[in-house]
């Protein structure tokens, strides 16, 4: 078994694992320990493509794994990982570990929840180490579809409707995602030869220029709308608010980074013509989010619906840096990727753990919980600071790579856009503090919280896991970002030979 | 032509043995020995299975109104493993008293309709087809109205009758015109005679048309099929949905391969419109159907849509991707019916409704009904979502405009399926009910059926030969 | 010379912030304490042995200061060219400026000991400041732009959350939020400020930036390139500078990114002293001077800004002083009014030699400014200690009370007022000859403001010190030593700060110059002193009805400026009104009702069709053979009709 | 070959017992007589058959065969059909097609 099948294998078998416990206790056991060697496979994977890349392995791909699948329409089983997958990798394993403890209390049939859970996780890592576009689509939509029983069944509030809403429609985005592939698919040997899902193979040849126009904007909205694209993005709210802490902690965290990764690894690696011609439409409706999302935020009363505006925005971020296509915004991009995916993991553990205490995300309906709970409290002021991008959090990092790397395009309707991005900073210290103010500060509003208890051991667990990764980011950021940046070269190359011509 | 010869119609030839011998059995039996026929008939009919299996070697009968090739043989052991399913899951209901005088016609009228098919199926001239096609409608006319105390079983047979006789009605004088136009009704005369395509032809192929899409129930043909689906009990319902349709379908789509291949520019527009229509209709009935029969009644006939996506590509590949899908919509929609079979047999409901908390109260059940409807709505792991990908795949190989947009509407279709195959698992999963249908324990044979259905849901999709062998057989035609 | 151990001097704060912070509650307050103070203590001491090393030993090569790379690397890549480093960078200003912030830094430690004693959150404060130190020393020896825009977020967020200290404080929680947001705003403009600049020049570097040619000219091509390109009538470099500079008023707090600061006074006193008069809020100065060459060469126009918004916001905040009660706002507001002073001191500068006078003066005057300043709020904190209230209106006649403070605070008082002898008075009179070489108008405001402080400062000592007799309900006390001995230190600054010869050593250009005194300055300017003291002294030394009266008879611009302009209201006015209830209400509603109306729209479609189709499942056979007839005849009657056609 | 009479009368006859058959079947009410129109289009269909064999292809014999098969297949749809019928006159207590519509929707 290689290297990076296992991260596919170990879920699975750890599902099994779980068919065979009894009850809460043994089923969390299970599942995180499984989870647990998930993180030390995703550490140990990093220290070996380091090594790699240390014997200067030039190739794009690394730990290269094909088995022919199905020999008709020329589809493989086929992984390999670059710089970007490990680094995502290494995310997605870390969420779902704090994810694991922070549902440590799911009393409502364990087994089927963390069995649900588990399934989610190997379709997210399937897709990230997935080279052949067929297995990467078919992970695809196993990590989308058990959202809906996890909302569904463990959510809260209007769960089935939202539930249904999302899975509809992730599902419609699915939906053009599958014309745009098999459009790939077959022109993917314009000149005679054999048709492939393999991305590489088609990263080779030039697609024609029409069906590019064609094709693009199926595959990118079809990717966009996981990623939270203004105007698709409306799932979210309502998704996020429904959705049970360790949900919305994957599903933000990771799950809709699956549609930034698409949108840069597939849409614009493979299309790039059309990518650079349509970037400017798509860049506004990126511009238009960011700057929607942060003052939709500042409007709301639930702490979750705040965190799913504030997502658009972070994501909305994520897309816009990608357009600029060059080196460094797209290395941002993928920063903002990661370092938006373990804080708004964090932020949703955090509202999940003062939502099972208090029973309500009316921030006006609480107060001064700083004095009573200090550790969650904290933990979600840092939060907080590093989503409004405080140096030494990842934030910072993402944030400012984006920012110098979009105001490097030579075009100045691109640096126009980014000035307005920027401004999205104060508008997220704004929300951010608005929160952070009348939920924590301030004096205690509701006296039954004065005897509240603070975090358990399992939620520290969890929240430290994360803020560990966010400030270790924030501090060391350069390996990373040379890390991202490296593997980014074929990409950007395809796409600047396309500006060119 | 000598005796030897005769193994081509090997199928046949034993369903007819083991009609006879459940006769037989019939006769000899007395009153209180009748349950061993069931069972007997069964076997009997497991042992068919395997034989269909065996290695054949193809040839023509009858001057070439009866021909075995591979790809037929592959397509009658599909259905036969359909039926076999179907056999299991009908043991239970010739336990109850009204239903234990009738076990062998069951059988044999079931047989029979097979044994249509069958020679529909490896039919060589119009008249076999014909004599196929009725053979296999008629008799599921009376199968239809089984249930001789049910107003709705009744209706459902009478409904079914008038229509395919009107259908048919049409079928033939289509075939006529065939007939004054080309004067042979030889698949071989008419693919490779030499004539200029006129309205006549075109005429015939609209009526021929018109009479396989009332079987596949296509629309606007497809009105009979949910009332009689509903109406029927609820084994030959999945017999009409699954096995009936099948061989239709195949049948219908080696016609259009073989005969009318010269015809691809009427066949084609027209199969355009009616898929989109079909879909989009069934779709739109399904979302509001509460009676689980009916409802699965509409899926089916939208998956009959989505099937046209893979006919309509007009290659080996098309037919390939065709034939897989059946085998998949086989075990995936007797999965379904093998459940809802099973709460109707045990408890009587037969609503979604009923569903309510059912996963509380019977997980492996509930499990397996959600998954069915996942490979029905093409969902992975399950093989619906390899069938659906590759029929999707056939459509988009023509790779001109008009054919991605069939492609996007077939797309959207499936999100309205979706939306309400996931009715009934929001049912079983979520709703909240104070009293569950209660925990029952389902027979052995219901079980062996839904796990042999499960099973083939889940290998049909993983095991890349299975569609690469059906493939293989599909070029040359 | 290996100037690495500088770093020592940045980090040492940083380990006591994480030790004191991750040990938090586990740790007794007296070792926090103790702790904290211990290393910001050995900071001073390594600074101060830099300073030596710097000043009298290395730093000075044939007559110019270098510019030291003490230590640096590569933190984050963003092109091959574009990348933020970490490092120190040691230059006149900036070894100033350390020895400036670990001298405060030190005095306020020692003496929150004392004014902190007993709080919860002792342990939680010291971290804080602690954080705070580090980063105002991280952001002092920053050596490119992107380094100094990190700490300079970190100061601003260590200044939040020691403005929110008392954090179960509604005003304290609203006032830390404003100066966060205020600032971020600011920054804003820095950062664009920076892309700028980076975008044009390909480099953060300050040395690359700054580096001129023996004629007085910048090296680096590409800011004169970017002198050419004007937009909207102001070259390119100059927009980059201003909006840098935005960064640089929001921090300092000048006209009109201001109204944070009389708020910021909500944090512990020891807090005011240390972020809200001697250090963070002049980051904005160093800032200009950090990049001066480049303003003075490049860009005079964004100088010119500088010098007007420095000159106004010292006027608006003097007038506002004289009418405030509180007394740590009164300070805060003179605050504001001094770094005006050191900003027009900069805005009237030239680069180079005799000319760079202005720059010295403000840098000198920082430094002064810095010591009184921090002694003054020092004293308020021992004054408020004692009173438990800000308003003057509550304190009176405390001279006999507590001698030391009153002594001490005395001394500041002279300092700020620009008493011959003590150390405003050199500093505030380099600026006014500056001011006087290059800018009459200018000359005029600052002499003006000189006055207006002299009365302020002289209004708040008298009605403290000497005034009406108050009654307090238990009589005020002396603070103890670790108070009192921290004032003391910082009085002896206070006054014989004014004797460095900066010139000597701060210049514009890194080569010292011979200033001397200008006795047709310093007279007048002395004299209207005095007579703003002299007023003072007449209003509020002894009780009186004047005050009153005067407040009386100019009542609607009393109250103007008593609600300092009413600009707080016009900002709360956008921002509540327009930005949150207009604009964020509206998106939020469009957002529910429109763009997510429209999507559940499908779905209600959708349904409404499938139900409105249900007829033709009429369940009449004879209907359905109808439309099957009619199915198969139009098929017949469109393909054949194809056909022939 | 008949004197007089082409192959068109001929096929305008059955033409036409195609389209009462069709017109019978639509609108009549009771279940035998739709059954009987039914068998109305099944018959034009044979001699459809008969009719071009003997005119267009007198040497062939499928159209014969073909004519032979339709009538017995009709005869057994027939019995089945009166079957069912009964069984619904059983049921419904009325051999009225309108009254047979349970099911629908």
């Amino acid at each position: 078994m290689d290297i990076l099948s296992l991260f596919v294998v170990v879920p699975i078998l750890t599902m099994v694992g779980i068919l065979f416990t009894k009850g809460l206790k043994g089923t969390r056991t299970v599942a995180a320990v499984g989870m647990g060697v998930q993180l030390v496979m995703a550490f140990n994977l990093l220290y070996q493509y380091f090594a790699e890349r240390a014997k200067d392995t030039v190739s794009e791909m690394l730990f290269r794994v094909d088995y022919l699948w199905f020999e008709s329409f020329n589809i493989h089983y086929s992984v390999g990982v670059d710089g970007i997958a490990v680094a995502m990798i290494l995310l997605t394993s870390i969420v779902v570990f704090a994810g694991i403890f922070s549902s440590w209390k799911t009393e409502d049939l364990p087994r089927e929840f963390f069995i649900a859970l588990l399934l989610l996780a190997s379709g997210v890592f399937g897709f990230f180490i997935s080279i052949d576009l067929f297995t990467m689509f078919l992970f695809y939509e196993l990590a989308v579809i058990p959202m809906y029983l996890l909302i569904g069944l463990w959510g809260s509030g209007n769960k089935e409707y939202s539930a249904m809403k999302l899975t509809l429609m992730l599902m419609g985005g699915s939906a053009l995602l599958i014309l745009g592939l098999l459009g790939l698919y077959f022109n993917s040997a314009p000149d005679g030869g054999a048709l492939t899902f393999n991305i590489l193979e088609i990263a080779k040849v030039s697609i024609p220029h029409d069906v590019q126009m064609f094709f693009f904007p199926f595959l990118f909205v079809g990717f966009g709308v996981l990623g939270a694209l203004f105007p698709f993005h409306t799932w979210s709210p309502d998704g996020h608010a429904s959705a049970p802490t360790a949900v919305s902690m994957l599903h933000a965290g990771v799950l809709m980074k699956l549609g930034g990764y698409g949108c840069f690894r597939v849409a614009m690696y493979l299309l790039p013509d059309a990518a650079q011609e349509m970037g400017w439409l798509f860049l506004i409706l990126t511009t238009v989010s960011i700057v929607y999302g942060a003052f939709g935020a500042i409007a709301q009363k639930d702490l979750k619906y705040i965190n799913a505006y504030s997502s658009v925005s972070h994501c909305g971020m994520v897309i816009f840096a990608l357009l600029m296509m060059n080196k460094t915004a797209m290395d941002g991009a993928i920063l903002q990727m990661i370092s938006h995916g373990l804080m708004t993991a964090l932020f949703f553990a955090l509202i999940g753990m003062i939502y099972g205490r208090t029973h309500t995300r009316n921030i006006y309906e609480m107060g001064g919980l700083m004095r009573i709970m200090p550790f969650i409290s904290v933990a979600y002021v840092i939060a907080g600071l590093a989503s409004l991008g405080l140096p030494g959090l990842s934030g910072f990092v993402a944030e400012m790579t984006i920012f110098v790397g979009s105001f490097q395009h030579q075009d100045v309707f691109h640096r126009v856009c980014t000035i307005l991005a920027c401004s999205a900073i104060v508008v997220t210290a704004v929300y951010i503090l608005r929160v952070v103010g009348i939920l924590l500060f301030g004096p205690v509003r509701n006296k039954e919280f004065e005897t509240l208890p603070d975090a358990k051991w399992y939620e520290k667990v969890s929240m430290v896991t994360l803020i560990i990764a966010i400030v270790a980011i924030g501090v060391a950021p350069l390996w990373l970002s040379d890390m991202i940046r490296e593997s980014l070269t074929p990409i950007v190359d395809k796409l600047t030979a396309a500006a060119i011509n | 032509m000598n005796l030897h010869s005769f193994l081509l119609m090997r199928h046949e030839l034993v369903l007819i043995a083991i009609m006879l011998i459940v006769l037989i059995a019939e006769l000899a039996t007395k009153d209180n020995r009748k349950s061993i026929i069931a069972p007997l008939a069964l076997v009997l009919f497991g042992i068919h299975t395997v034989i269909g299996f065996l290695p054949m070697e193809s040839g023509t009968l009858f001057g070439g109104m009866f021909n075995a090739t591979p790809i037929n043989n592959i397509m009658k052991n599909i259905l036969n493993i359909g039926v076999l399913i179907i056999l299991f899951q009908t043991q239970k209901t010739f336990d109850s008293e009204l239903n234990r005088g009738k076990v062998s016609e069951y059988f044999i009228v079931l047989f029979s309709t097979l044994i249509g098919m069958f020679y529909m199926i490896s039919a060589g001239d119009f008249l076999m087809f014909y004599i196929g096609l009725e053979i296999a409608t008629i008799p599921l006319a009376a199968l239809a109205a089984f249930n001789r105390h049910e107003n709705k079983s009744a209706e459902a047979g009478i409904k079914l009758l008038l229509s395919s006789t009107l259908s048919s009605g049409i079928l033939l004088y289509g075939l006529s015109m065939l007939y004054a136009a080309n004067g042979s009704l030889f698949f071989t005369d008419l693919m490779h005679g030499t004539y200029t395509i006129t309205s006549l032809h075109t005429l015939t192929l609209i009526f021929f048309f018109a009479g396989m899409a009332f079987k596949i129930s296509l629309v606007p043909f497809h009105l009979w099929a949910a009332d009689v689906y509903e109406g029927a009990p609820v084994n030959v319902t999945s017999y009409l949905s699954v096995i009936s349709k099948g061989s239709a379908v195949f049948i219908f789509t080696v016609v259009l391969y073989t005969v009318f291949k010269n015809y691809a520019e009427t066949w084609q527009p027209m199969m355009y419109i009616i898929a989109i229509f079909t879909m989009l209709v069934g779709n739109l009935f399904a979302l509001r159907q509460n009676n689980l029969k009916r409802f699965l009644a509409f899926s089916s006939i939208a998956q009959a849509g989505f099937l046209l996506l893979g006919i309509i590509a007009g290659s080996a590949v098309g037919m390939a991707t065709v034939i897989y899908y059946v085998l998949v919509y086989v075990f995936s929609n007797l999965a379904a019916f093998g459940v809802v079979s099973m709460i109707e047999s045990h408890t009587g409901k037969t609503t979604i409704s009923d569903l309510n908390g059912f996963y509380r109260t019977n997980p492996k059940l509930s499990l397996a009904l959600m998954l069915a409807l996942f490979s029905l709505a093409g969902i992975p792991p399950v093989a619906g979502f390899f069938g659906k990908f590759f029929l999707f795949t056939a459509v988009a190989s023509v790779n001109t405009t008009p054919y991605h947009i069939l492609l996007l509407i077939a797309l959207l279709n499936t999100i309205i399926s979706l939306y309400y195959y996931l009715m009934p698992v929001k049912a079983m999963f979520i709703n909240k009910n104070e009293s569950p249908i209660a925990y029952f324990k389902s027979d052995v044979f219901a079980k062996i059926g839904l796990s042999i259905s499960l099973t083939g849901m889940v290998v049909v999709g993983f095991v890349s030969s299975i569609y690469e062998e059906i493939l293989k057989f599909c070029f040359g035609l | 010379m290996d100037f690495t151990y500088t770093l020592a001097i940045i980090l040492l704060p940083l380990v006591t912030f994480l030790t004191i912070g991750l040990l938090d509650k586990s740790m007794p307050n007296k070792l926090a304490g103790v702790l904290g103070t211990a290393s910001i203590g050995t900071s001073f001491l390594l600074a101060c042995y830099t300073a030596y090393q710097y000043f009298f030993v290395y730093g000075m090569v044939d007559g110019v200061y270098q510019k030291i790379i003490a230590y640096h690397i590569t933190w984050l890549k963003f092109t091959d060219t574009l990348h933020i480093d970490l490092g120190v960078i040691l230059d006149p200003i900036s070894v100033m400026m350390l020895l400036v912030v670990t001298t405060v830094s030190l005095m306020v430690h020692i003496y929150s000991n004392g004014y902190m004693h007993g709080e919860r959150g002792f342990n939680k404060f010291f971290s804080f400041l602690s954080l705070f130190s580090f980063s105002m020393l991280g952001l002092v020896v920053a050596t490119n732009l992107f380094q100094m825009y990190i700490f300079w977020e970190l100061v601003g967020v260590s200044s939040f959350l020691l403005i929110g200290y008392y954090y179960e404080k509604p005003s304290a929680v609203a006032a830390s939020k404003k100066a966060f947001i205020t600032t971020r705003f600011a920054d804003l403009g820095f950062l664009i400020g920076i892309l700028l600049l980076s975008w044009y020049t390909g480099t953060f570097d300050f040395v690359q930036l700054t580096q001129t040619s023996a004629i007085g000219t910048l090296e680096s091509p590409a800011i004169a390139t970017m002198g050419g390109i004007s937009f909207m009538g102001l070259s390119v470099i100059s927009w980059a500078l201003i909006l840098i500079f935005m960064g640089g008023a929001g921090k300092s707090a000048m006209f009109p990114l201001h109204i944070w600061l009389p708020d910021a006074m909500e944090g512990p006193t020891p807090v005011s002293a240390l972020i809200h008069a001697a250090t963070m809020v002049v980051a904005g100065v160093f800032l200009v001077a950090r990049l001066f060459p480049i303003y003075a060469i490049a860009a005079p126009d964004a100088l010119t800004v500088v010098m007007w918004v420095g000159a106004f916001s010292s006027l608006f905040a003097a007038i506002i002083a004289c009418t405030q009660y509180d007394i740590k706002r009164v300070l805060a507001f003179s605050t504001m009014s001094q770094i005006g002073y050191m900003m027009l001191a900069l805005g009237v500068s030239k680069y180079g030699g005799e000319n760079g006078l202005g720059f010295t003066a403000s840098m000198f005057h920082l430094t002064t400014h810095a010591m009184f300043k921090a002694l003054l709020f020092l004293g308020a904190g021992s004054i408020i200690h004692a009173v438990h209230s800000n308003s003057m209106l509550d304190m009176g006649g405390l001279r006999k009370y507590m001698p030391i403070t009153f002594i001490t605070f005395g001394i500041a008082w002279l300092a700020i007022c620009g008493f011959p002898g003590l150390s405003g008075f050199f500093s505030k009179d380099e600026i006014l000859v500056a001011a006087m070489q290059n800018n009459t108008p200018v000359f005029i405001i600052a002499v003006v403001v000189a006055g207006l402080t002299a009365f302020y400062m002289s209004r708040l000592f008298f009605s403290v010190f000497f005034g009406k007799e108050t009654k307090y309900h238990h009589t005020p006390h002396e603070s103890p030593k670790t108070m009192t001995i921290p004032l003391m230190v910082l009085a002896f600054f206070a006054i014989f700060a004014g004797y460095i010869p900066f010139s000597k050593f701060v210049t514009s250009d890194g080569a010292a110059f011979a200033t001397h005194f200008h006795w047709n300055v310093a007279i007048p300017v002395t004299l209207i002193a005095f007579i703003g003291m002299g007023i003072a002294y007449v209003l509020y030394f002894k009780e009186s009805t004047i005050p009153t009266k005067v407040t009386k008879a100019l009542k609607g611009v009393y109250t103007t400026i008593y609600n300092k302009f009413y600009i707080d209201e016009i900002y709360l006015f956008v921002t509540k009104k327009i930005l949150f209830n207009i604009v964020a209400r509206s998106i939020a509603w469009f957002d529910r009702h429109v763009i997510d109306a429209t999507m559940n729209g499908f779905a209600t479609v959708t349904n409404y069709v499938s139900n409105s189709i249900k007829g033709l499942q009429s369940g009449q056979v004879q209907k359905y053979g109808l439309v099957f007839l009619m199915g198969a005849l139009t098929f017949a009657l469109i393909f054949i009709y194809l056909v022939t056609k | 070959m008949i004197e007089g009479i082409e192959l068109q009368h001929i096929l305008i006859v059955t033409t036409l017992m195609f389209f009462i058959g069709v017109y019978g079947f639509l609108v009549r009410r009771n279940l035998i007589t739709i059954l009987m129109a039914s068998e109305l289009i099944l018959n034009s269909v044979s001699i459809n058959f008969v009719v071009f064999n003997k005119y267009l292809y007198p040497d062939a014999l499928q159209g014969y065969m073909f004519a032979i098969f339709v009538i017995a297949i009709a005869a057994a749809e027939a019995a089945v059909a009166i079957a069912i019928i009964i069984n619904v006159y059983r049921r419904f207590k009325s051999v009225n097609v309108e009254n047979v519509h349970e099911m629908k929707y």
